[in-house]
């Protein structure tokens, strides 16, 4: 078996290639729905429908695909350089854990300015933290992989932590929770009776912002280039270090803007269930964006859609809601290879 | 009297001893042909709120699940629906007209398992394994922990929180540490403990589920304090099919006066324990159930003690 | 010896709308040396690589000993006696030596390795042929030379009949190219048979019995060495005659660098240069000869902006430096060629435009206020690509699809445009066709004549004889006086490099004394 | 009991061992995949599958070890999935290996669910028990703390003398190491390389699986979804940590257990003032502070990450 490099690449194909591989993810996952005893054509039915099939269906999808566009631009970014940060579930939460620190006080500040304080302050918070593992991966020549890694569960007992100890609401009657932020730091809600918040537009706002800043700013170039090989940018003259440094800021950044906007758009306070996986599933997506900032946003909805479709499909036919984990695992697998067989061919010998 | 739909939605998977509390009494009532029933486990609570209008939307009458830590929301949904009834395990109280809530208070029979354990340890230590110190679990650990001192003041405890629901290999160790450091007793809050009192020889106290039969504690668990959530349940579904479903506090429907909680039995223990203490526990029972003795229920984390 | 033991016959491979190779039909006798030449990019590798089962060709077939050849296995082809050195060595650098050579020889699943027998058979090898390397030795820790070694003991180990060399003096010094020649010569002897790969003529005639050139894929030529010359080669392979490089004598003028008593420490505690002083002058080319591993590359290193050395003071142009980093050397006009295009001096997944503007990008026609004006830069790389005319199919095309040759003369457009006061070349030729290479060694005449201070490092030394104006030597970090080309021959250079100077080996040539009076020279020049 | 007074205790001794054994497979497991220079990201899931289908297959009336081997083969299959992706394919390490992860725990779940749709309190099965070997298990401290362990713990401390044996005493290991510094140089020397590869990642695999495994059949005697609970992450930070080398390794998983153990012991000392989360950060800190102190030198399989392609440059 040999691989071979398109010379062509046509949109077509891509397109073609997309519906395979879910056609493909389809027919695996229909054995399941047979085994739960279901017709599956019935099942897929369903899932469209659950994902896209109503005002309700779409508003889910879109709040799903929220955070993860904001995980997945902060992998992309990442990636690019060469910076494998797999903590973007530490830095979600570090950026909740802001919100919530300044969202909780300042009632007085109007939205306008309250919303904008905090993703900027959760940003910061979330960027500096990344700094760390950085440091030690440029310094010390630490595994940032595994640092980052780690840092995800040190970070999520701490915020443990603050909701049983500090932070506790008083008034939640003993569960532990934080206090909810004001009403002035909640994001407004586009669809009246959805969950479907500003969120979402500032991170398909925030997308193609990267995507321009990465094209055509050069800084976004000093960083491709330290991506691509950090002896030739140095050899450049490019300040490799500086440019590690931002690009952590910037993917830290991105992955706290998703726990600001999943807690001021969803829940309002802190808990230790605040995400299920979104900085995992994050990385998941840059990649099936191609690590590109606007590849991200469909790689975001086509996640989102199959996993609130599939799990909406698995109450409709009553089968085992884990179901729905197993769809989006073998379709992101399935894609993943579709992908790739845009860009190459498969020969004989 | 025609069946009506239930939903569970549960937060965890349903051998998740709580859930696992609601998901039975729920399976018996849709045996008895009482209701249709469906549910959804470990949903998280980003999915919460989907799953909950997903279902109102299906049309089902009676919802049955847990609010916690998204209390605000559910309210939220509730309101939307005014047709479904709420039967949610929450914090906060109910909240008209659809929303009643319920708790898991079975401290009564922690409190009546504290004092045959205060009788029966003869090292004087006891030792406790719980996943978080939420007030539900706390108010347990307190309860039996009041129930050892009445019969024992000399008695002293030790309490660890293994920071997970599901982790019984987790569970295990916590619970060996502690009988490295003495203890002859343990209460068994999560699943993993009664296994290290077995391979250790000790005792131990079952919670929620029958654990000396369910969790195979022959001669270890010498009584459990079981959670009955049929009374409530199945006085949620009769209210629905009356239509006569209103906002209330289910609590008294999960205590041993209604029978929502009770004292498991004692088996092969029947004999090993003393006639004299058999008959305190039973008048003490009595107390509770006719309301002369109350059991404090104390939510504040517990700590070790020596 | 006249049986034919090794025939491709019609092998043809495309990549993509690239023809590698076009109907190319070759054999090879018993204990025959033969030459492949051609340009960057003529597909000789190719060719070879489809020979070892690298690659496997569109059309054609190949038979060794008589035998037909299962292509598209490395295995197969070992098996059947052909053994390859690679242009781009193929070793792991954090294993040892023996484990190098060692892999794959034994069946998988044996249990136990055979380290023993084969330290044995290894040495017996080594001995056999004068091919010495420590056998536990790290392999990053090795010279090129010792790494090239490596390569070729792997191939003997395993027992191959025909020989496949593909460069193998694109990174050999003069002695070690001597030495791998020698060795050639009694394989031949012991009755093996060789095919190399060079861009040099003077290997070709030295060491060939037979010579083919391919030119875009295609036999354009073939004939016994003796019956050919240089010119007649080079002609065949470029298909034009190539531009003689003539090195008119140019006066010196002001000083533009000045390196008083450097020190640069290296990785092992010990000191890679001593006491190393240095002065260049507008107008002038400075060659610096010497075996790989004396110290240069620190030295260009330091040039570079790469590393800062322990001691000594540097003068650049109007001042002193206080402080080293690329940027500075950048801002103060140093264009620097680096002996490693691929990996230092270009980065390979971007496009042609965006390597040339890696340096500038500061620049205000580059950008401005932070913003890329990407106009301006195509319109600059445009510019450049046609100036120093490299093959592309288009500035937005990734580097590493160029072959070396265009690599090279891409560095060069970037480090030369914006006349540089200061260049300092590290092995620019090495790898490059003829062709090629006459076109850097013009640029860099060129840049000279038009005020830049040249600085070329190589250890190629009809290079350097060809284009500096005065060498150097570097020897266990020292750099020995500087003499006029006219005045110095190859025989003494060759022995100054191997450390026996015109005193021999008292190292009285190198060092401040040596230094002093050369300093002397050079004012009485 | 003092702070320090366990350290003296068998029992200490004895949970470090016991919380290292899963630690050891899975990160001997991930050892052998990115020798060959494949980051295994899917060992979290892969664990799970482990954890249930070796459960399962004994619940369903399997023997022991017949778990044990089920599950090595189910470590086996994910083993190929993930080769297919990143080895043939040479697709992006990270994701198929998260998309692994995805794969493996919810699969594991939703067949545990099919096949035990009513299960609430899980069944047990009979597990391992600690072999205690008569005269061994009477030497004073070490018989205690080494014989009172399950079987599968001494397959574990096999596995890892078998590892560092094959990696670095055999011709497969050899050209296993090899292909995870520099792929061409074993091509060049007839060796194919996706065959070597895919070996290596389906050999982990399934030791990854066996891991897994030990959970449910000797740790404990039921399956619960989830239960894995991230050990399989703290595999991977093992890996590094041990730069590469199977013993390192052995002695980074025990030096991680025995955190944990202490952990376990402080945190339930009367008037603790530190709050319980902060212990169970211990060991998550300790190595990353470990990985501080070792990293300096860490030696990187040169190919790790890095997709072979032939015939490609
Ligand atoms: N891996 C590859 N993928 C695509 N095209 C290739 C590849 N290798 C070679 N080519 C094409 O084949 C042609 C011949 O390449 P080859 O490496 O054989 O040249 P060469 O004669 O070895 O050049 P040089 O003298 O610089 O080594 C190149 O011009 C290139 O376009
Ligand atoms: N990945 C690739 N895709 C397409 N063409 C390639 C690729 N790699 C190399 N080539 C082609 O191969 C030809 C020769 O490449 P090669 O690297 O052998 O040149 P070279 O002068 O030998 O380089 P070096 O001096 O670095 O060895 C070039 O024409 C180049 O276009
Ligand atoms: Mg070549
Ligand atoms: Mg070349």
């Amino acid at each position: 078996m040999r691989l071979e490099i398109r010379e062509n690449r046509s949109f077509l194909r891509l397109i073609a290639a997309l519906f395979i591989a879910v056609g493909f993810a389809m027919a695996v996952c229909s054995v399941l729905i047979l085994w739960g005893g279901a017709s599956p054509v019935e099942g897929w039915m369903l899932m469209f429908k659950g994902a896209l099939g109503s005002r309700f269906a779409v508003s889910e999808t879109l709040t799903r695909a929220t955070p993860l566009i904001f995980t997945g631009l902060a992998a992309a970014v990442a990636f690019r350089a060469k910076l494998w940060n797999i903590g973007g579930e530490g830095q979600f939460y570090v950026g909740a854990c802001m919100a919530v620190f300044l969202g909780t006080r300042g009632e007085t500040l109007p939205a306008i300015v309250m919303i904008p304080w905090l993703f900027t302050a959760g940003a910061l918070a979330g960027g500096l933290f990344l700094l760390v593992p950085t440091f030690l991966k440029t310094r010390l020549n630490v595994d940032e992989v595994v640092t980052t890694l780690l840092l995800n569960f040190v970070v999520l007992l701490f915020v443990n932590w603050l909701v049983f100890g500090p932070w506790k609401d008083p008034m939640a009657m003993g569960w532990p929770q934080s206090a909810p932020v004001v009403d002035t730091a909640m994001l407004p809600v586009l669809m009246a009776k959805t969950r479907f918040h500003l969120g979402f537009i500032i991170a398909v706002v925030s997308a193609v912002f990267v995507w321009w800043f990465m094209a055509y700013t050069t800084w976004g170039f000093e960083i491709r280039a330290v991506g691509s090989s950090i002896t030739a940018s140095t050899f450049a003259g490019m300040p490799v270090g500086a440019t590690i440094v931002r690009t952590a800021l910037i993917s830290g950044g991105l992955a706290a803007m998703a726990g600001v906007s999943e807690l001021c758009g969803v829940k309002g306070y802190l808990t230790t269930d605040l995400s299920p996986g979104f900085g995992y599933t994050g990385i998941v997506v840059a990649m099936l964006g191609a690590l590109n900032p606007l590849g991200v946003i469909a790689g975001a909805l086509f996640v989102a859609m199959i996993y609130i479709g599939a799990d909406s499909m698995s109450r409709a036919i009553n089968i085992s809601n884990y179901i729905a984990d197993v769809t989006t695992a073998v379709s992101l697998l399935s894609v993943l290879v579709a992908l790739f067989l845009t860009t190459y061919r498969i020969r004989r010998g | 009297s025609p069946k009506i739909k239930v939903a569970g939605i549960y937060t965890q998977p349903i051998q998740q001893k709580w859930d696992a509390c609601l998901h039975k009494a729920l399976q018996k009532a849709s045996d008895q042909g009482k209701i249709d029933y469906v549910y959804s486990e470990k949903v998280s609570n980003t999915d919460y709120i989907r799953v909950l209008r997903e279902y109102a939307e299906k049309g089902v009458d009676l919802v049955v699940g847990e609010a916690f830590g998204i209390s605000r929301d559910v309210r939220k949904v509730a309101r939307d629906y005014p047709g479904v009834a709420y039967l949610m395990g929450d914090t906060f109280g109910p909240e008209n007209p659809n929303l009643s809530v319920f708790d898991n208070y079975i401290h009564e029979p922690c409190y009546l398992m504290g004092m045959l354990a205060g009788t029966m340890t003869q090292t004087n230590k006891i030792g406790m394994v719980g996943g978080y110190p939420i007030g539900e679990v706390n108010r347990l650990f307190n309860a039996f922990m009041a129930g050892a001192k009445s019969v024992n003041p000399g008695v002293e405890f030790k309490v660890s929180f293994i920071g997970s629901w599901y982790d019984p290999p987790k569970a295990k160790e916590f619970a060996y540490a502690q009988v490295e450091s003495g203890v002859d007793i343990l209460y068994a809050e999560r699943a993993g403990v009664v296994d290290a009192a077995r391979e250790k020889g000790i005792l131990a106290f079952g919670n929620v589920n029958d654990m000396n039969k369910e969790e195979n504690g022959e001669g270890v668990v010498v009584a459990s304090a079981l959670w009955h959530m049929d009374p409530a349940v199945n006085r949620a579904i009769s209210l629905v099919k009356e239509g006569k479903f209103k906002a209330e506090d289910y609590r008294a429907w999960t205590m041993m006066a209604k029978g929502g909680a009770a004292l498991s039995g004692f088996y092969e223990f029947e004999e090993k324990i003393s006639a004299p203490i058999k008959s305190k526990i039973a008048e003490t029972e009595k107390a509770i159930k006719a309301g002369d003795l109350i059991v404090e229920i104390n939510d504040t984390e517990p700590k070790s003690t020596f | 010896m006249n049986d034919t033991i090794l025939k491709l016959s019609g092998i043809t491979k495309h990549f993509g709308s690239v023809a590698a190779n076009e109907d190319v039909s070759f054999s090879l006798k018993q204990g025959e040396i033969v030459a492949l030449l051609g340009e960057n990019g003529a597909g000789k590798t190719t060719l070879m690589s489809i020979l070892f089962g690298h690659y496997v060709a569109d059309q054609g077939s190949i038979e060794v000993f008589g035998k037909k050849l299962a292509q598209g296995s490395p295995r197969a082809a070992l098996d059947a006696g052909v053994g390859m050195v690679h242009q781009h060595f193929t070793l792991a650098g954090n294993m040892t030596v023996l484990e190098n050579i060692m892999v794959g020889t034994a069946s998988l699943f044996g249990v136990g390795n055979k380290a023993g027998r084969a330290a044995g058979k290894l040495t017996a090898l080594m001995a056999r042929f004068g091919l010495t390397v420590d056998p536990n030795a790290l392999v990053r820790d090795l010279s090129v030379g010792e790494q090239q070694r490596v390569e070729i003991l792997k191939v003997l180990y395993r027992d191959a009949r025909i020989l496949i060399l593909d460069e193998p003096t694109a990174v050999l010094t003069p002695p070690e190219s001597d030495a791998l020649f020698k060795t050639l010569k009694q394989l031949v002897r012991e009755g093996l048979s060789v095919v190399f790969i060079t861009h040099k003529m003077r290997e070709v005639m030295a060491a060939s019995h037979r010579c083919i050139v391919l030119r875009q894929g295609r036999v354009v030529f073939e004939s016994r060495t003796e019956q050919t010359d240089p010119e007649a080669l080079a002609r065949a392979m470029v298909g034009a005659d190539i531009p003689r490089v003539v090195r008119k004598k140019r006066s010196p003028g002001r000083e533009v660098l000045c390196l008083k008593d450097i020190f640069i420490g290296a990785r092992d505690g010990k000191n890679a240069v001593k006491r190393l002083d240095l002065r260049l002058r507008s107008n002038e080319i400075i060659g610096i000869a010497g075996v790989s591993g004396n110290g240069q590359s620190e030295l260009a290193d330091m040039i570079s902006g790469l590393i800062t050395p322990c001691r000594g003071r540097i003068f650049l142009g109007s001042g002193e430096l206080k402080k080293i980093s690329p940027r500075i050397m950048i801002e103060r006009g140093v264009g620097r060629i680096p002996d490693d295009r691929n990996g230092t001096g270009l980065i390979g997944d971007m496009s042609i435009m965006e390597n040339l503007a890696s340096k500038n990008y500061g620049d205000p026609e580059s950008s401005r206020k932070g913003f890329l004006r990407f106009n301006a830069m195509a319109r600059q790389a445009e510019k450049l690509v046609r100036q120093f005319d490299v093959r592309c199919p288009g500035i937005n095309s990734p580097v590493r699809q160029l072959s070396g040759g265009n690599m090279q003369k891409l560095i060069l457009a970037r480090e030369l445009s914006g006349a540089p006061g200061i260049i300092l070349a590290n092995q620019p030729t090495w790898g490059l066709d003829v062709g090629a290479a006459a076109h850097v060694h013009t640029q860099l005449i060129q840049a000279a004549k038009q005020g830049a201070g040249v600085i070329i490092i190589s250890e190629d030394l009809d290079e350097l004889f060809q284009v500096s104006d005065r060498i150097q030597v570097m020897y266990h970090g020292q750099l020995s006086a500087a003499e006029d080309v006219d005045t110095l021959d190859r025989a003494r250079i060759g022995l100054m490099m191997s450390g026996q100077g015109t005193d021999l080996g008292s190292g009285r040539s190198f060092g401040p004394k040596g230094q002093s009076n050369g300093g002397n020279k050079n004012h009485a020049a | 009991m003092d702070i320090i007074g366990f350290l003296v205790e068998t029992g200490f001794w004895m949970a470090t061992i016991r919380m290292a054994t899963p630690l050891v497979f899975g990160t001997l497991g991930e050892l052998v995949c990115e020798r060959a220079g494949v980051l295994n990201l899917g060992i979290e899931g892969i664990m799970a599958a482990g954890c249930m289908g070796g459960w399962m297959w004994v619940y369903q009336g399997g023997s022991l070890w017949g778990g044990v081997v089920f599950a090595a083969v189910i470590g086996v299959i994910f083993g190929l999935v993930h080769s297919l992706f990143t080895v043939y394919l040479g697709l992006s390490q990270h994701v198929t290996g998260l998309g692994i992860t995805m794969l493996g725990s919810s699969l594991s779940a939703f067949v545990f669910r099919m096949l035990l749709p009513k299960a609430t309190t899980p069944p047990k099965i009979i597990p391992f028990h600690s072999l205690d070997i008569p005269l061994l298990r009477d030497i004073p401290f070490l018989g205690e703390v080494l014989f009172s362990q399950s079987a599968l713990t001494f397959v574990a401390l096999a596995a890892v003398v078998l590892v560092a044996f094959v990696l670095f005493k055999t011709p497969l290991g050899l050209a296993l190491r090899m292909v995870g510094e520099n792929p061409l140089a074993v091509e060049a020397q007839g060796l194919d390389v996706f065959l070597l590869r895919t070996l290596a990642v389906c050999a982990g695999s399934a030791m990854m699986a066996v891991g897994g495994a030990f959970l449910t059949l000797s740790a404990f005697d039921a399956y619960y979804i989830g239960m894995v609970n991230g050990r399989g992450w703290i595999c991977i930070a093992l890996v590094v940590f041990s730069s590469w080398k199977p013993y390192k390794a052995l002695a980074g998983c025990l030096l991680f257990a025995a955190f944990d153990a202490v952990q376990m012991r402080v945190q339930q000392q009367a008037g603790m003032a530190i709050p319980y989360q902060f212990y169970l950060m211990l060991p998550y800190v300790c190595s990353i502070v470990a990985l501080i102190i070792m990293s300096r030198k860490a030696a990187y399989p040169k190919a790790l990450l890095i997709p072979f392609r032939k015939g490609e440059r």
